[in-house]
């Protein structure tokens, strides 16, 4: 393309923008509420994932050693324990320290210590964090193995519910920003398609006066792109505000609400929009030309 | 320059617009081209700008079959082609100067160019005061001249006017010929579908007559019908 | 019928499209609009049917302001004009006798009528055998034929006709001439703006001439011209 | 209007939705996206605050029993627990019992009784449910004050969370579901509206012919109506089937999950969509079209 036609796109481009300005603000708005609808999907889905996760992460095994293993050795076991693989951590709770925490559970007025008259009938006990949940019966198994255990606990039953459903909620998660993504593909091109539409007649003119298919499609191209990135831009502000508030109104009020405030991921997903609609707007103009440009 | 052999249109539902085509125009003729409304006039020009491609026969341009034209060659060999469309076909979203710039904007004509011939033309149509209007905002003769301007401004080798003077009073029309007139003396070959029984009469050019798709005379220094070829000059 | 009491229109840009026009039209007249492009024939069309309301002036329809009608009555007051607008303005979605059965169903003809008086007027104006035609589908006279055809279908009392030959060929132009000849006989008032000389002058009707949105010249039985006056009947 | 405007309308209206095929097409796929996006989003908000409903209802208070009141007054104490207002269900556990729910949680290795000597140190115990969460402060309170009890216990900070939480959704769903309330609409009247756009001339053009405004609309009225409720009933269909699967594969994975399956609800969301896209679609397309009526 010759510097000349470069600088008629542009300007034609910006001409049109400006020209049709309704139709315009409803192709930018159509864009802008398309992102910001699949946006608001991937930071729910993200988000419900990572509290998944951290429930996950929240699982342990009740270890409790036999009676007659000394304070020494119940210590020295932990050594043991730590290197068994998919053990993240590993906490003792010696058995006056389960005693209290048992005690505390019926409230301060029922007076265990006093009724046992000082004998301790609760086992010494190590809490195990595991890597990964799924890896939680298999690491089990392998700490049952050891003499020094007596018996162990990890709410199997809670351990496969939590692993069924978090599955569940990742593959759920992917329908649904699959099925956002289309809808929203679909939607920011029809707009699209349908603003090029009410040019089909300027569009064929062109053709017959002797424009070529480049010479028409670069300022449908351009302007798409500013219509795509408009967009996009204004539901990444509309994202980044809204997502602040409520991460604040959730921290504010529902502190333990594990949420993503990583900013490196929000971004990220931001760039992905802006880049996402920048395309979409460009494509979906430049295709939607093509359909009248064969006369 | 353009030759017709054995051209046949018809289009969708059957209507045969054109049948059996026989013609040749030479670089530099002007030919008018009449016949009553639906006579193919329009079609027999849709062809040669290749807007429809005929059902049967062969048609040349220079020597090159329109037919068998790559589609990327289609917008350069319409850049030779000057067309004035007998519904004007204006582009509606932007002004008079605008339209016919375009015509050299879609030919990479550089911007000087363009600044100097385009208020040029538009003068010579007598649109010159018009030039920041939108076509919906000028009279039917105002944006007909519209049109004759964007079909001249470059120079093209071939002029197709599909009945330029219907909507031009006569006086306007006269100016309109003259113009065209000249442009045939530089050498632009023209070819001319029109109503206009006074200046096929007065101008004394090639009249090729269409009726029901055939062509029924073809006369160099023709009148509108046969009686009118007898008296010269009735004017 | 039709009064004009200084009547000026002036467009967005400043265009003083029609300047103090005072003219009145009676019933049953037939009245031909001539001047030259851009003179205000089609703006003066315009003002009638309430397209456009004047700057200045008052205009009156039967006795009753044009400008004072309100909103609900317009299609109405309407309904009892019949337009053939310069542009045609045929629905492009619709086939030939759909646009044409359009003004009957619009204001609410029985299906009876519609299907007795559509066919009629098609034939009328030469088209029977396109009214499954779409507009695009036509050539430009056909196109213009189907505008008269619509605006005679519901026997207007007034008919507006814009520039309705200049897409037709003489003879076809004569034939619809006789047709709007007829229709004044029958007692129907009509506005045509035309370009043709010919048939101004061979219709020895009244004629109004604009000229930069002045009346310069309103004779009976008129001819085109100040010259074309003298002579009568030159064909 | 007369008889034959009426039927002029509908012939009309059917004749425009087949010739402008495409574009009914793409008016007809935008309604029904924007209605399953809608419908999905009310589904996921109902079934999230159902959930959430569902885990309030698992609150209980734990109600220790003074260990000088005897098993017959221990029981009798039942009657006067239910009278308390807000209060649901209320379950009595023997001492035995909550000694031997002890033990369980310790895996069977662990002989508690047994180390114990026979001696039993913990309370008979009363379960209460609340008919609210939000009474369950109050009501403890109300308990806590007869002579009968000795402490009671309903995990305070647990309670408080949870209020906190589903309080948060609660306010969450329903900025969600009004957001994407507004996004649909627009969607939905932005797609009419340009294909409306594409038809201004013609518009216009039966105005200057003499059609009133009424008759102008009828058929693009009609026409709405119908894009809007075969848009309408599609979304209803995806969603109802795309519902039933979703909700079988949660039940069959994730059991325990508590979902909505009241179908009551469904066909109220379903008939609420079908009579919302209906009537979106006749009323966008109507006001579309007043914008090109005034010539
Ligand atoms: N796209 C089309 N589809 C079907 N028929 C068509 C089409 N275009 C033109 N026709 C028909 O072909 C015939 C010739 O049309 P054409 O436009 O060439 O006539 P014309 O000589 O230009 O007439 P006019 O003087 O009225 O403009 C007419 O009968 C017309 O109805
Ligand atoms: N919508 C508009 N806005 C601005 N100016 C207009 C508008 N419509 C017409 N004009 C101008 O008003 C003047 C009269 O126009 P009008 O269409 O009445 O002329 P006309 O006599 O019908 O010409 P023609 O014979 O070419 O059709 C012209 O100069 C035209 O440019
Ligand atoms: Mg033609
Ligand atoms: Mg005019």
């Amino acid at each position: 393309m010759k510097i000349s036609a470069i600088r008629y796109s542009f300007r034609d481009a910006f001409r049109s923008f400006w020209r049709h300005f309704g139709i315009t603000v409803a192709s930018i708005t159509t864009v802008a509420i398309s992102l910001l609808i699949l946006g608001f999907t991937l930071l729910l889905v993200l988000n419900s994932q990572y509290i998944a996760g951290f429930m996950e992460s929240q699982v342990e095994i009740n270890l409790f050693l036999r009676e007659d293993i000394s304070r020494q050795d119940a210590r020295a076991f932990e050594n043991k324990l730590t290197r068994i693989e998919g053990v993240e951590l590993v906490e003792f709770i010696p058995k006056e320290d389960a005693l209290k925490l048992m005690e505390d559970s019926y409230g301060k007025d029922v007076d265990i210590t006093k009724a046992l008259g000082g004998n301790n009938p609760l086992p010494d006990t190590y809490r195990v964090k595991v890597v990964d949940v799924e890896l939680v019966p298999q690491v089990a198994a392998t700490i049952e193995k050891y003499d020094e255990v007596e018996s162990l606990r990890y709410g199997q039953d809670f351990v496969n519910r939590l692993i069924n459903f978090t599955n569940w909620l990742r593959n759920a998660g992917l329908v649904v920003i699959v099925g956002i993504l289309f809808a929203s593909l679909f939607l920011i091109t029809t707009t699209i398609r349908l603003t090029v539409f009410a040019r089909k007649k300027e569009i064929s003119i062109m053709k017959y006066v002797g424009a070529t298919n480049l010479f028409i499609r670069a300022p449908f191209f351009l302007e798409g792109m500013m219509i795509g990135l408009i967009g996009a831009l204004i539901s990444v502000v509309i994202l980044y505000l809204a997502y602040g508030t409520v991460v604040n109104y959730a921290l504010s009020s529902v502190p333990f609400m594990p949420l993503i405030t990583d900013k490196t991921l929000l971004y990220q997903i931001f760039g992905y929009l802006l880049l996402g609609g920048t395309f979409l707007g460009a494509m979906g103009s430049m295709i939607a030309v093509r359909k009248y440009l064969n006369v | 320059m353009i030759q017709f052999f054995n051209v046949t249109k018809e289009y969708d539902k059957g209507v045969i617009a054109l049948e059996d085509i026989n013609l040749s125009i030479n670089k530099g003729e002007f030919v008018f081209l009449v016949g009553p409304s639906g006579a193919g006039k329009s079609t027999f020009n849709r062809l040669i700008i290749r807007e429809e491609l005929p059902t049967q026969g062969q048609l040349m341009y220079e020597g090159k079959s329109i037919l068998r034209m790559k589609k990327r060659e289609v917008p350069y060999f319409r850049r030779k082609i000057g067309i004035v469309f007998q519904d004007f076909r204006l582009l509606s979203d932007r002004t008079v100067y605008e339209n016919v710039a375009f015509a050299l904007e879609a030919m990479a004509a550089p911007v000087s160019e363009v600044k100097y011939k385009v208020p040029q033309v538009l003068e010579m149509v007598g649109l010159d005061h018009k030039h920041d209007a939108f076509p919906q905002e000028l009279s039917g003769g105002e944006q007909q001249r519209v049109a004759i301007a964007r079909a001249i401004v470059n120079n093209p080798s071939l002029l197709i006017a599909d009945e330029p003077t219907g909507n031009l009073d006569p006086d306007t029309s006269l100016e309109i010929m003259k113009l065209l007139n000249n442009i045939n003396k530089r050498g632009t070959t023209i070819i001319m579908a029109t109503h206009d029984k006074d200046i096929v009469n007065r101008m004394r050019k090639r009249v090729v007559v269409l009726n029901k798709g055939k062509i029924i005379r073809d006369v160099e220094k023709g009148g509108y019908t046969d009686e009118d070829q007898c008296h010269t000059l009735l004017f």
